[in-house]
């Protein structure tokens, strides 16, 4: 056992950390937010130069056939800079994806294309409750809802229910007939998409078993998650105590008082049971026994969410009004924190899927 | 004891919830149940409707022109404006300014001042935080020189709330630099039209602009504006605080806002969630007895009017319970909470659910910290 | 709406505090509780001869006809001094369940004994599991488990299902036949007793509907132990308060240090919300609209139980090394509410019961 | 990263495994598992089995008669102790006093307490805690005064853990009463049997016999039985005090006891209930959680064997975690965990648990309260 990284790993690590500080300043990561695609082809185009956007991806195809471990590495450098790019979207889940279900005709077409930067593929999974997508004769109808990233793929993979109640993937090009897209920025600063469908022309990509495959690769993509919930916790604790040094009140700098520091020692000790989490998702990740992987991975995402509402609040909380700014990337960081703790299943949707599972096993 | 209303304070509830339901007008009501910002025309628009009534001074006492309602009656009467949809009132006039002038003003003052506030013909806003005294409000820096019948005032205030809309602001400035701390503080009375007064906005962290940096540069204020004596300011300040902490529980607006929030689970169906339910039980529990403790405080508080420091465990558990039900709001309607201020995203009651989390976050900052107040109860309450 | 006690009241309350800090001494309580009873009759007498067995009994029956007010504010101070007697079982819940259930002449016989202090009368209510108590031609078998004071009684009034289904309420003689008594010390040095029955006479006293009529007097106990709790909280935390004052480490009373001063604020708005709560619950505890009623004494119950178990942890961590001896009479009061915590339904019950009740409502 | 245990740390686990399941009596292992006091031969009794099998000497280095085990084995060791119900170790003797007399320790010293500690020939207790010397040790008053060859020794000590069963203690006394604080202290042994030692019980609030009060009275201590040098006491103390928090985070047994819990919450059929079953998730998690950093902590520290002020976080985590199992139990099992250590009523799991709850109370406060443990983990570590 060792909790050590190589040396490639560290090297992965440390270039993108230099390619976010110097890249992703706060004024550049406003400008690139209130643009209008949200997002920067530039920045994405250097991601790919960097080889990071190939991580997840085989040799065979171009790729650097990493895994999940340096996928947290990255997700953790992105998150401190709070990246706006759709990495987790096209660089994680859907390689993750396109290499369980597709053929490899597909994934000759489409994965190096993912992984030079060309493309940007976003899975769109979660249904509106009022008008879930169904297929009939090759066509999709339906509403795809908060698909993160759905308004700037170059192709979408759009689950949907097929007339024998299979679920069957389909790749469906965003400017298809029948395709009305509405992008929006989220919370988080990042850029979502509701995406409906009115017999849009689709193309079945998967030979059957496509909902296990998703779920397969959303666990991917919850793993990678947790890892960049470390990597903004990590900086958010960091400006907060640093902020505590220097805040004089009452004669001292106020990370003197005592019911501070114990709220601080509070916040990493949810920072580091987080960490440990990650780590174990990020093994776990891959696990071809379902309730195995996703029961340690509802246990990641519960001491995750839960770390990322503590940390997040008590940070505003100990900058007091300064916390509540714009001006500084810490309301930033606690917006992505809110985000992330929201997204792939709430807190307490994954402590009952634990529940469940554990029960089980 | 006897936990119920009197029949004169239950016919009172009547007659307020009446007025409301007849007289707010349907846009300011659908703003309030949908966390929508209020516009400042809306805010004064309703302050007049109540002055229209007989009620625009509330909380003041019958000879300044109130209705000199009971501590109870002024709760039932935030906690009826709240259930229907009223706005909030903006307590810097009426409930801040106000009674200093009426403690400590010059008849001139109070003639100046309080008709215009009741009217809401002026709006007033608050300069006590500065960038470098927050909790520590007595370390202020903003310096007021005398120069025959003026001071020189100079410095900058911040967190003020709804600066932008403000015709008066009152400020603590320092008048004696020797003094220490608190003793060298007066209270100045400033026209925010005066030369010198520039207000730049504070955007905070769900996207709004709720609160300002005042900037005063060689800002002349005549002397018969500051209240009471010079270098006393920090008695008048004291006296203040008490005051801004009349409804800190906020028991009206959380008991809305839990309405609203059950009315969102229910649609969204995770009432049959036992997690779920659970967090709202709690919540709602906690409301419960708040409600309680807060009529104990009312109860205790009698003709006193200022309530003591008890007032700082209605604040705590009082912003404590209106996150938890910002939090579980959000929780509720899970994705559509993420699309930001997208009124045509997911269901109708989703599109400010994000924003109003995080907004909320300023209630155990502002008004004194929640550190502050636990500090308050543990040496005030407790003698530590 | 006031919430002054009245001359009266305030009268009962300094009458029993001072026969408790007369009474009730740490060694005093400490050589009851160890003697073979575990009770006194002379401290019972004592209570008698003070009125205070004879608040919830009637005037016509001996009694002074107070109600949940009176009887809380006994509790309260009870509770200061960790009374051993059976007052909550005797003095609270069986004169609410016979006056609720029985005729006038069983009434005539018990409840001026019961304020004379003359008869001691438990309720045995909860079921084993495994044996649940059934009646058959008006003999009982079955076991009822951790009676309160169940040993100490002079007449037991025994629930138990009947063939038709129904619930019963029957009196039984703790020297019946074929009946076995168990009797033990509980954590917080009370006692208890499990009761065998096997074929032991019995007399029906209920006239239908007991199962209702039961719920409505542990009801009103539950009241009464939200008020208990109070006051041994007030307790607990005026202690506490003292310790901190006193205890010097690091040059200084401990009570200077800021993270204990916080955790002591906690202490107290859990105490404040909690006394809130038990006026309420004294309040509606004798409500007729029994899903209404429940409402507001689950609600009571879940405030009180989360501050017991706050208050105990902490009074016990602030205190330190000390807070873990016996010689303390903190350590007894932690147990005494831990106790008060698992009794009458334990926290997370009563939220879920809380939160079904609301939906209905 | 590689988070799997080597082919050879895993066959070192079936090999402790193996040999626990065969060779821990029955007896021992029946009240382990249910939470029932042991006797001191009892302890004696395991530890002289593991001598035999040359691993008395466990977190020890070969030179010393150690098994020589990595941090990681010694997890395993640890780990696989407790699952198989295997008695805590005994720390005062073979993880506090012993590191200290290796790395400190006088040849001579080494040679006559440590084969000692191995074979559970002497049994150790600890003398650091006085009435006025809690969390704030150094202010302890324990006097030494040198007398020729002896030190004569007078104070109180307290908290001691087991000191009813103990032959030797180890004290921190102040040999300089002019020197400040830390300065001024030494470490000595002291025999038991030495004139004027005497043993008070101090029972816990679960009514256990298992800390005492120490006082000694002119007690004559040979110069020879001092560690290190005069007046230097206090950094073999804090070296020890790193050595104390091995093991710390108590992975073993809180596995153990929530394989138990699982167990009696099944049996109660508690699983059914959503609220029940959210708490015990939630503690397995935070278990699982704090598995892995422990298990980094280790990583980290490698050979050095002294954890850091990481082990703070082991320490709060692993006390809160074994608390809430504790409170769960409690729960679990409702009114049959009120009968005081009553092995006749409800079901055979029940009767200690109300007992152990009370009793578990000290992990949060022994060897480091978790508010001292904040303390270094805000300024050790975050540098507050």
């Amino acid at each position: 056992m060792n909790f050590d990284f190589n040396e490639d790993q560290r090297a992965l690590a440390d270039t993108l950390q230099r390619f976010v500080s110097r890249e992703y300043s706060f004024e550049r990561r406003r400008a690139i937010r209130d643009s209008t695609a949200g997002w920067s082809r530039d920045v994405w185009q250097g991601l790919a130069d960097l080889g990071v956007l190939a991580i997840n991806i085989d040799e065979d195809y171009g790729g650097l056939g990493y895994g999940p471990q340096e996928t947290g590495l990255v997700m953790n450098a992105a998150g401190r800079g709070l990246l706006l790019e759709p990495y987790l979207a096209s660089a994680v889940i859907a390689p993750a994806l396109i290499r369980r279900t597709t053929s490899a005709d597909f994934q000759e077409q489409w994965l190096p294309a993912i992984a030079s930067g060309e493309a940007v593929v976003v899975l769109a999974h979660a249904d509106a409750r009022s008008a879930p997508a169904t297929e009939l004769g090759g066509n999709l109808s339906g509403h795809k809802s908060v698909v993160a990233h759905g308004g700037c793929a170059d192709l979408l993979l759009v689950s949907a229910q097929m007339p024998n109640g299979d679920t069957g993937l389909f790749a469906v090009s965003p400017g298809a007939d029948g395709l009305r897209l509405r992008d929006y920025p989220t919370l988080d600063g990042q850029r979502a998409a509701d995406i409906i469908m009115d017999s849009t022309p689709a193309t079945r990509i998967d030979a059957g078993g496509a909902l296990d495959q998703i779920e397969a690769a959303l666990d991917i993509g919850l793993a990678a998650l947790c890892a960049e919930a470390v990597g903004i916790m990590e900086a958010t604790l960091a400006a907060t105590t640093e902020y505590l040094k220097t805040r004089q009140q009452f004669g001292q700098p106020i990370g003197r008082f005592q019911a501070l520091q114990h709220r601080m020692a509070d916040m990493l000790l949810h920072l580091e049971q987080a960490r440990s989490m990650s780590y174990l998702a990020a093994m776990h990740c891959t696990g071809k026994d379902a309730p195995a992987r996703q029961r340690i991975l509802s246990a990641a995402k519960v001491t995750s969410g839960q770390a990322c509402r503590f940390v997040a609040q008590n940070a505003v909380q100990l900058h007091g009004g300064m916390g509540m700014t714009d001006e500084l990337m810490l309301s930033h960081w606690f917006k992505r924190l809110t985000t992330i703790e929201m997204s792939f299943g709430d807190t307490d949707s994954h402590l009952a899927r634990f529940a469940r599972l554990s029960r089980a096993a | 004891m006897d936990l119920n209303f009197s029949p004169e304070e239950t016919a009172f509830r009547e007659q307020v919830r009446r007025f409301v339901s007849e007289n707010l007008p349907a846009g300011i009501r659908h703003k309030v149940l949908n966390g929508i910002h209020l516009e400042r025309e809306e805010h004064v628009q309703w302050q007049r409707i109540l002055h229209a009534r007989g009620w625009g001074g509330v909380g003041w006492p019958r000879e300044f022109g109130g209705p000199g309602w009971s501590p109870t009656e002024l709760y039932i009467f935030e906690e009826e404006s709240a259930r229907g949809g009223a706005p909030r009132l903006i307590s810097f006039g009426l409930k801040m300014i106000a009674p200093v002038l009426m403690a400590f003003g010059t008849p001139a003052q109070q003639q100046r001042f309080l008709p215009k506030i009741m009217a809401a013909d002026e709006w007033w806003c608050q300069g006590y935080s500065e960038p470098g005294a927050g909790s520590d409000l007595a370390s202020l820096k903003t310096r007021a020189m005398r120069e025959g019948d003026c001071y020189i005032v100079n410095g900058q205030k911040t967190w003020t709330t709804l600066g932008q809309y403000a015709d008066w602001i009152f400020c603590l400035v320092r008048t004696d630099p020797e003094a220490k701390k608190q003793s060298g503080i007066s209270f100045l009375l400033i026209d925010m039209k005066s030369p010198g007064v520039t207000v730049r906005p504070i955007i905070t962290l769900d996207g709004a602009h709720e609160v300002n940096e005042v900037w005063l540069e060689d800002v002349r204020v005549p002397v018969e504006n500051r209240i009471g004596e010079e270098n006393k300011g920090w008695t008048y300040a004291k006296f203040l605080l008490g005051h801004e902490r009349t409804n800190i529980a906020g028991i009206g607006i959380a008991k809305r806002e839990l309405a609203r929030l059950k009315r969102i689970a229910e649609d969204e169906g995770r009432l049959d969630e036992p997690l779920f339910a659970a967090r709202l039980a709690q919540v709602e529990i906690d409301l419960m007895a708040l409600e309680i403790t807060n009529l104990r405080v009312l109860s205790a508080e009698g003709a006193k009017k200022a309530p003591g420091p008890e007032a700082s465990i209605l604040k705590i558990k009082g912003s404590e319970i209106q996150q938890a039900i910002a939090e579980l709001m959000m929780q509720a309607v899970g994705a559509y909470a993420l699309p930001y201020r997208q009124t045509d995203v997911g269901p109708d009651y989703a599109a400010n659910l994000g924003a109003g989390y995080c907004n909320l976050r300023k209630l155990s900052i502002f008004g004194g910290s929640n550190e502050i107040q636990k500090n308050i109860i543990s040496q005030m309450i407790m003698g530590l």
